[in-house]
């Protein structure tokens, strides 16, 4: 039984311990460091657990997947990582067979023999997909191959956590081969490869940390990491066992010109040592990026003006500074749904435009975005297949007579009979703001709204049980296909699935079951515009935006490219040394 | 006094049990499913049953209510819902930053506190007394809330007079960016503080001893700090003592205002993400603080005070 | 050159309060010599504390202020002195002995320091040298192993010895003059006789002026040389003791000396100031009847008046508990083991000193304390076998008057709600305009106004108070009342009064009383019957003649010794 | 002593011949007044109503500026007094009973129901109120009714151990024994008796309590419990924060003011209701 007295005095004096790596920084003058900023607390490094934007970032800096997007090229594409070559697909799209890379090492550790990481091998991909979906250790991303991979729903429910049970989907061929087959066409099954939840562990470090290994970072990527201890910040130091791997040398048009490629051919990674430091203030986190602490960070709502010239890009000082703007256009929507199980919006689609026309998103954008985000006319966000550029939809645009009207025709003439309509936010400020923003637009055509704010969880049981009138949330991509867009509104996707709206239409889950089962092509294309076009007229939600934003960087931080999935892509990143220590100066 | 200690100690047993079942109430029985919490935006219904299991909220409630007595008297809280993390590692980390900042500020703020006080009933009935008296009550009807944004946006942000916010462990290098959270604390305390204990000290003040002291041919500057003080110091213990436990927990605004990584910002974090287990934890851990200070206060008053005998 | 030690000239104390000004003391004035005692007597709020303060200069101002007059010790005028001249002059050449010797002093400190602080401040000597001075200071006023006790914490004495060691820290520099403010009112009469006799030795030792303040006229008698009389605020008399005695001038000071009952012979009803003094302040002649003594007769085998109330073995035991367990190791035995047996229509006495069990013993008969053990027979019944509901239905019959007037009755009632609400819980009276009228009688009965019905218990003095308390008691039309120390808290010439009209009561109703008091002398007066305890047994019983004249323990003998005589040393 | 008066109408004969406490009481009252307009729909109904452009600062037309989405200030401020003094009100009216009898019953009875009483109070009192807060208003539906009935139930403890505490010194004093001795029942000594005299208590808790209740508030909606659709003091200094970096001020100093003199007016309040009614500290503090 521990002391709590004990721990508490412990705590006191342990807070003065670990703080020596920053100090030693400036001595290692030839080092590469790139100092990077993380927004949240880093819940832990478990793959199976990196479910957040953050805890993601940081596993698959360490971690490594079969797969993973192309750092220069978009549309975003898959090319093989830890996968020798890109796999082969059979019998008609339910089998793929992966070939590993030869000679790929995981990390030293106590947990191997003599302590030096062994090769990574086929067994190990097999062991890491199945822990997804072992039950003992309830991965985030089990819904990633749920109902998908042959066998392993069946194994999840009766085999006890055995590992060594067969499993009809997931067969090691030989050392350095694994072939999965699915139980039914999943197209979309391959971007699972890129995603951190199925990156290789090694079965050593899981048996030997058990619970802890979620502090244990055992992996096979080009940064090596200690023990982690929830501190302020995490340093990565370059694995010198690293596998050779060079920067890309082609990307998508005008990269040459930013200056994206050249690095070419290089060796990776290009930095010796990374520093993430957790500031979760954004004033911190800009005081410290001014004073070149930081190599990179968006800009804050409050600074927008000040380091943004519209129409213009960044102002003469922060030029000056040889500060380099970065424009991000995220694969996401935000909306505020409509719950279709309610009585008052169900097959109601005349309220649900009125609404949708009464909602001012150029105010909105104005006041929250910096007038730089895209209204959103549907559901897809732009640069993946199925979004139309250039697309207006009929509701989704200010235009109060029009509302006006439409309500009339829904039977709620300026509003009357209309109930006090509830919608539930998460809570914070600028939330709660935008919520007052849209009370207000909607009490325009006498509709009655009354925000509540509340936490993530509660918004989810609210949701899920289906007990919302409305709800605002946003939807990011996991992987960059409309299909992971669409699947919003599929019926079988009810609450408690995705479809927190519960919207239902035979017609567009028909065009959903069978764009899901086409391959990428120009028919699936034209039917994923279809249904972009449907979604528009009925208005399942009022579609806010698609959000863009502008990250800055300093001159000395190269290969900053932006990109919506940056797992493991620090191993790209440079820092320039000598015109580091030149721009300091200026700052 | 010793059996007096062992059996107070054996009394928190009663009331940490009787903490556990309201904690039980509120998170295992009132509260719903952590599945929304665990498994993300994905959660299946399946999945969500699985999970319910693994935590062992299928069991009866009884046994439910068990685990968290047991939780209680081994202080193994299990891990964070959110984190996965070792809760008593996460108390363990977070509790130095807290500390830093709350153990100042309530030393500087005590110190502040008394000696004002005993100016303030030094020159009772006088200006400074009366002034101080409605600078208090002014202070005191401030929220908490607008001295963290005022302060804040003109002594960081306005006047650059302090960090703005942030944090770094180890001594000294906190010490810039905890120097204005403490400031705001010592004012914010301040009004309540004097108020309360110059109430003391005025009681006091009117005893007959004081008179008796005064017949001695005792200067007013001696029986206010060798006589008043001392027996002002009985009661000043305790509402100081009982403060304690609180330091722990750490300063939910401050330190979500200005960044500092602290206990508070955990319960914060913990809240917002309905973390049951981190949640638990805290109002466990705080009780049993609570107790314990409480019983510090019984032992300090019958030190402080000689007609005290514990029983 | 003034040749007095002290002299007071037409001295004036005004307080401006929000509610008006008060004036405490109106044009004083009298010297004290070099080895004098001077007697200071008046009945609360007479202003005799406030001379003392003002002589001290610890009149708390505001509110209060000296608005006329000086007070000159050894010549140099203490009103027009600086704040560092007085302190220099109190605790040193002028110190006071307060009445409360519990809160006197301070509870956190040992008494030895206590001591110790105005020798170091005032003699300029070192730690070690106060320290033995404070023993042997501690010896002088008979504290038994000084050096054990100096040690002790305030609480850890009993209140005689804290007047003592008060008395020691007054005379710690040898005073010229010492300021006693009722030093023994708080005291058993035993205790009050040592302290007594310790002031007036170390008087004589010292050779001081002492300015002796009291409200009672026994113990003024047995110290004083002068004495002096206030009356609202006013001197109404200053003379030598005997005179005062002997032949008093002003009628107040004869009415004084005549309401308080002697342990020998008392008139059939007590003399009060109003016999004296009429309204307009007048003297009114005494008639000489009035004066004359008058003799009990109690024949304790009187087979004519059957016994009302029989207490057989009565025992109330608190239990004391201790250990890790709680078990219960001992007993406080408040009342052990007591019998006796009263007669309708007379008065049993009950005396003892302070923690005697003399008041646990009368709850324990109304059961307001439930006894351990033992019966207490009423008319026939054992009051200690009765359910709830009979005993609620008996209580109309027995009752009790208590000892603080200030803290018996409800502050937030009015008197007639107070009267009433007894009658409507024993269904006397039918209704309310019935039982108003019976309060009306009530208040005429004990010689209040009827107006004084809608009034608040904090729009009356002390002795209205007890008067309303009285009249509650008899609202239920009881038969059998306990007067718990009932008259202790009043001063003497009220005191008489209510005496007075408990005994018209009890004549005029053939009420049956047990008179708790630890006043010797009022026992005496009012009871047919007298029982005295100690330390929860009940040690003698007899007439009240023949405990008085005749006692037979020790302890009765030295009780009664102790009593102030009230007359002069020099006699 | 011409007139006849009772220990309350005294107190109130003090308290009125205190100017300062006077006025105090009146801003209570005004604020009272307000809080009842609003509720009943007569005043600053028309909050939302967007009166001009945004953020503008104090003029002669829009006394105290103008809000993000050009909302009256003024009015929000006003609307907000109604949920200060709702929250302050009901807050008073769940813990009071509560606090009350628990405290009354277990320092009057003594004993076997003492220990429970004062084990479950010392239960509650052991958990951090902030914990209790959150806990009970994420049981419940967010908002007004949550907020009052969770400041409610967990602010009656302090009150509860003064009242069990002062009940304990009034049930052996003689007036109670007295009661007892002319056949008065429990009921009668504790409600008719005992309870009337600690009642001042009560008002100065209560009126101490009430403004902790209106200062909670804030916090609560600063962590997002307040009150959902509608402005609140603490919402608006909520967006004080960003606000401010703009320049902005009037939002977070019309809330600041709005609940500065309410606040301070009931801290005055309760200091002169206490030199009013509590008779030990009566003539001590000139």
């Amino acid at each position: 039984m521990k002391n709590l007295l004990f721990i508490l005095v412990l705590s006191i004096f342990s807070c003065t311990k670990n703080n020596s790596t920053s100090s030693a920084a400036g001595a290692e003058g030839a080092q590469k460091v790139l100092n990077l900023v993380v927004t949240a607390d880093v819940k832990g490094f478990d793959p199976n657990q990196a479910s957040d934007l953050y805890a993601g970032n940081e596993v698959a800096r360490v971690y490594e997947g079969l797969l993973q997007f192309h750092y220069l090229k978009r549309p975003y594409q898959l090319e093989p990582n830890l996968a020798d070559g890109m796999p082969t697909v059979g019998d008609g799209g339910l089998s793929y067979t992966f070939k590993l890379k030869k000679g790929v090492m995981f990390h030293d550790d106590v947990c191997f023999p003599n302590g030096k990481g062994r090769e990574l091998v086929a067994e190990d991909i097999a062991y890491s997909i199945k822990r997804m979906g072992d039950p003992k250790e309830q991965s985030k991303g089990w819904w990633l191959i749920e109902g998908k991979i042959a066998g392993l729903d069946d194994w999840r429910k009766n085999g006890n956590s055995d590992y060594s049970k067969e499993i009809s989907g997931i067969k090691v061929i030989d050392k350095h081969t694994i072939k999965f087959t699915l139980s039914r066409p999943f197209p979309q099954f391959l971007y699972a490869f890129a995603m951190p939840f199925t990156y290789a562990v090694a079965k050593e470090a899981v048996t030997k940390y058990g619970k802890e290994f979620v502090n244990h970072p055992i992996g096979t990527g080009p940064f090596i990491t200690g023990k982690y201890n929830q501190g302020n910040q995490i340093v990565y130091t370059r694995n010198p066992n690293y596998r050779t791997v060079t920067y890309p040398s082609e990307g998508e048009s005008g990269d040459s010109a930013k200056g994206f490629l050249k690095s070419a051919g290089q060796k990776l990674p290009l930095v010796d040592k990374i520093v993430v430091k957790i500031m979760k203030e954004e004033q911190t986190r800009w005081l410290n990026f001014l004073k070149g602490n930081l190599d990179a960070m968006g800009i804050p709502t409050e600074q927008f003006t000040n380091v943004m010239v519209p129409g213009k890009g960044l102002s003469d000082k922060f030029q000056k500074m040889g500060v380099m703007e970065r424009k991000s256009v995220g694969l996401d929507v935000t909306y505020n749904a409509f719950n279709h199980e309610h009585e008052l919006f169900k097959d109601n689609v005349k309220l649900r435009q009125a609404m949708s026309l009464a909602q001012d998103r150029d105010m909105l954008n104005k006041k929250f975005y910096q007038g730089v985000s895209i209204p959103a006319q549907s559901i897809t966000p732009p640069n993946i297949a199925g979004h139309i550029n250039g697309f207006v939809g009929e509701y989704q645009n200010l235009n109060i007579e029009k509302a006006k009207a439409k309500l009339a025709e829904a039977g709620y003439p300026e509003g009357k009979g209309l109930p006090e309509i509830t919608l539930h936010y998460t809570y914070n400020t600028k939330s709660r703001q935008i919520a007052e923003v849209f009370q207000q637009n909607m009490s325009k055509i006498g509709v009655k709204i009354k925000p509540v704010g509340v936490t993530w969880p509660e918004l989810m049981k609210v949701v899920n049980t289906k007990q919302s009138m409305m709800f605002s949330m946003a939807w990011g991509a996991d992987y960059p296909d409309a299909e992971n867009f669409l699947q919003l509104l599929y019926s079988k996707n009810s609450a408690p699935g995705a479809n927190g709206s519960n919207f239902s239409n035979p017609e567009y889950d028909a065009m959903f079951v069978k764009a899901s089962m086409m391959e990428d092509s120009p028919e699936r294309t034209a039917l994923y515009e279809k249904m972009y076009k449907f979604v528009s007229d009925k208005v399942p939600w009022i579609l806010g935006f698609h959000r863009v934003g502008y990250g800055l960087s300093h001159g000395w931080f190269k290969n900053y490219k932006f990109t919506e999935f940056n797992h493991g892509v620090a191993k790209y990143y440079d820092i320039d040394n000598s015109a580091k220590n030149e721009l300091k100066t200026k700052l | 006094m010793l059996q007096y200690s062992i059996r107070r100690l054996l009394y928190i047993i009663p009331v940490l049990l009787g903490v556990c079942f309201i904690v039980f109430v509120l998170y295992n029985f009132v509260a719903d499913d952590p599945a929304i919490t665990l498994l993300g935006k994905h959660a299946t219904v399946k999945q969500a049953a699985e999970l319910r299991k693994e935590l062992g909220l299928d069991k009866s409630y009884f046994l439910q209510y068990v685990d968290i007595v047991r939780s209680a008297f081994t202080f193994d809280f299990g891990r964070s819902w959110s984190s996965q993390q070792k809760i008593s590692e996460i108390l363990s980390n977070k509790a130095g930053a807290s500390l830093s900042l709350t153990i100042p500020a309530f030393i500087i703020s005590m110190i502040l506190g008394i000696s004002l006080s005993l100016i303030v009933s030094f020159f009772r009935g006088k200006a400074i007394d009366n002034s101080i008296r409605v600078i208090c009550i002014g202070m005191m009807s401030i929220s908490y809330l607008v001295y963290i944004i005022i302060f804040q946006y003109f002594f960081a942000f306005e006047w650059g007079l302090f960090e703005i916010s942030g944090y770094e462990s180890g001594f000294p290098a906190f010490i810039p960016y905890v120097a204005l959270p403490i400031l705001i604390t010592v004012v914010t305390s301040l009004g309540p503080d004097i108020r309360f204990f110059r109430t003391i000290m005025l009681d006091e003040i009117y005893q007959d001893y004081v008179r008796t002291a005064r017949a001695k041919g005792l200067s007013e500057r001696v029986i206010l700090f060798k006589h008043v003080l001392r027996n002002a110091l009985v009661p000043i213990i305790t509402y100081i003592v009982i403060q304690l436990p609180f330091l722990i927990l750490g300063a939910l605004l401050l330190e979500s205002f200005f960044d500092i990584p602290g206990l508070g910002g955990e319960l914060l974090r913990a809240i917002n993400s309905n973390d049951f287990p981190v949640i638990k934890a805290f109002t466990i851990m705080s009780a049993i603080a609570y107790m314990l200070f409480s019983l510090l206060t019984d032992i300090l008053y019958a030190l402080a005070d000689p007609r005290i005998k514990l029983q | 050159m003034s040749k007095h030690l002290l002299e007071v000239k037409n001295l004036t104390v005004e307080f401006h309060t929000g509610e008006g000004i008060t004036r405490a003391v109106d044009n004083v004035s009298f010297t004290i010599d070099e080895g004098e005692t001077v007697g200071l007597v008046g009945e609360s709020g007479s202003g005799k504390s406030v001379t003392s303060l003002a002589i001290m200069d610890l009149i708390p101002k505001p509110p209060g202020k000296i608005t006329q007059g000086e007070i000159l010790f050894q010549g140099k005028d203490i009103v027009t002195a600086t704040d560092s001249e007085m302190r220099g002059l109190r605790g040193n050449d002028i110190s006071m002995i307060f009445q409360e010797p519990m809160t006197a002093l301070n509870p956190l400190f040992k008494v030895g320091s206590q001591i110790c602080e105005s020798i170091i401040l005032h003699q300029k000597v070192g730690k070690k040298e106060a320290w033995n001075k404070a023993l042997e200071l501690m010896h002088q006023v008979g504290i038994p192993n000084p050096k054990n006790r100096a040690h002790s914490y305030p609480h850890e004495l009993s209140g005689g010895q804290k007047q003592r060691i008060c008395i020691a820290m007054a005379i710690a520099c040898s005073p010229k003059l010492l300021i006693c403010d009722e030093p023994t009112t708080a005291l058993d009469v035993t205790i009050q006789k040592q302290v007594l006799e310790l002031i007036a030795n170390l008087q004589k030792v010292h050779k001081m002026g002492v300015l002796f303040i009291t409200h009672d006229l026994g113990v003024i008698g047995d110290i004083a040389d002068d004495v002096l009389v206030l009356y609202k605020s006013k001197l109404v008399e200053h003379d030598n003791v005997k005179k005062i005695f002997t032949n008093a001038t002003h009628p107040y000071t004869k009415g004084l000396l005549s309401c308080r009952p002697g342990i020998k012979h008392n008139p059939r009803r007590l003399l009060t100031v109003s016999d004296y003094v009429d309204a307009e302040g007048n003297e009114k002649i005494v008639p000489a009847k009035a004066l004359e003594p008058f003799e009990k007769s109690f024949d304790f085998n009187d087979k004519e008046n059957p016994v009302l109330l029989e207490i057989k073995n009565l025992k109330t035991y608190y239990p004391i508990k201790a250990g890790f367990f709680r078990k219960t190791i001992a007993h406080v035995k408040a009342v052990d083991d007591v019998s006796f047996d009263i007669r309708r229509g007379t008065t049993y006495g009950l005396v003892g000193e302070s923690g005697c069990g003399k008041t646990t013993l009368g709850r324990s008969i109304l059961r307001l304390v439930e006894p351990t053990e033992g019966q207490v027979i009423y008319n026939g019944v054992d009051v200690t076998d009765l359910n709830s509901t009979d005993l609620r239905n008996l209580r109309s019959k027995m009752q009790i008057i208590f000892q603080d007037p200030y803290s018996s009755l409800n502050p937030r009632m009015t008197i007639s709600q107070i009267l009433t609400e007894p009658m409507e819980i024993h269904n006397i009276g039918s209704n309310k305009k019935e039982r108003l009228e019976l309060a009306k009688a009530l208040v005429n009965r004990v010689d209040l106004e009827q107006n004084h019905l809608a009034r608040y218990p904090h729009q009356f003095s002390g002795g209205q108070r007890q008067r309303i308390a009285i009249a509650r008691a008899l609202a239920v039309n009881p038969e059998f009342i306990i007067c718990d120390e009932s008259v202790s808290a009043l001063d003497v010439s009220v005191q008489a009064q209510v005496l007075n009209l408990l005994q018209d009561l009890q004549e005029e109703r053939n009420l049956t009383y047990i008179f708790i008091s630890h006043d010797l002398s009022v026992v005496n007066y009012i009871s047919d019957y007298v029982g005295v305890m100690f330390q929860g047994k009940l040690v003698e019983y007899g007439t009240a003649k023949e405990v008085y004249t005749n006692p037979r323990m020790a302890y009765t003998k030295n009780l009664l010794e102790a009593i102030p005589k009230g007359i002069p040393k020099t006699v | 002593m011409e007139k006849e008066y009772s220990l309350w109408a005294d107190a109130f004969r003090r308290l009125a011949k205190n100017k300062i406490a006077l006025i105090s009481l009146v801003i209570v009252v005004i604020y009272a007044i307000i809080a009842i307009l609003v509720s009943l729909g007569l005043l600053a109904g028309n909050w939302a109503e967007e009166v001009g452009p945004e953020n503008v600062a104090p003029t002669a037309e829009y006394l105290l500026g103008t809000d993000f989405l050009g909302r009256d200030v003024l009015r929000k401020v006003i609307y907000g007094t109604q949920v200060a003094m709702t929250v302050g009100f009901f807050s008073c009216v769940i813990a009071i009973p509560i606090g009350v009898t628990l405290g009354a019953v277990a320092g009057y009875f003594g004993g076997f129901v003492d220990e429970i009483i004062v084990w479950f109070y010392t239960t509650f009192a052991s958990i951090p109120y902030l914990m209790m807060l959150i806990s009970i208003s994420y049981v419940m539906e967010r908002g007004l009714k949550s907020m009052c009935i969770a400041l409610g139930v967990t602010s009656w403890v302090g009150l509860c151990r003064l009242v069990r505490g002062e009940v304990i010194k009034h049930r052996n004093r003689d007036y109670v024994q007295a009661v007892t001795s002319l056949g008065g029942g429990h009921a009668k000594k504790l409600f008719q008796h005992i309870l009337p005299n600690i009642f001042h208590l009560v008002i100065i808790n209560a009126s101490l309590r009430f403004q902790s209740a209106i200062k909670s508030e804030v916090i609560l909606s600063y962590l997002g419990l307040g009150v959902q659709g509608t402005p609140s003091w603490g919402k608006m200094i909520d967006d004080a924060k960003q606000d401010l970096m703009q320049g902005q001020w009037w939002q977070l100093a019309g809330a600041t003011l709005a609940m500065f003199f309410i606040v301070l007016a009931l801290n005055i309040l309760g200091d002169a209701l206490r030199d009013a009614l509590d008779p030990k500290l009566k003539g001590q503090e000139s």
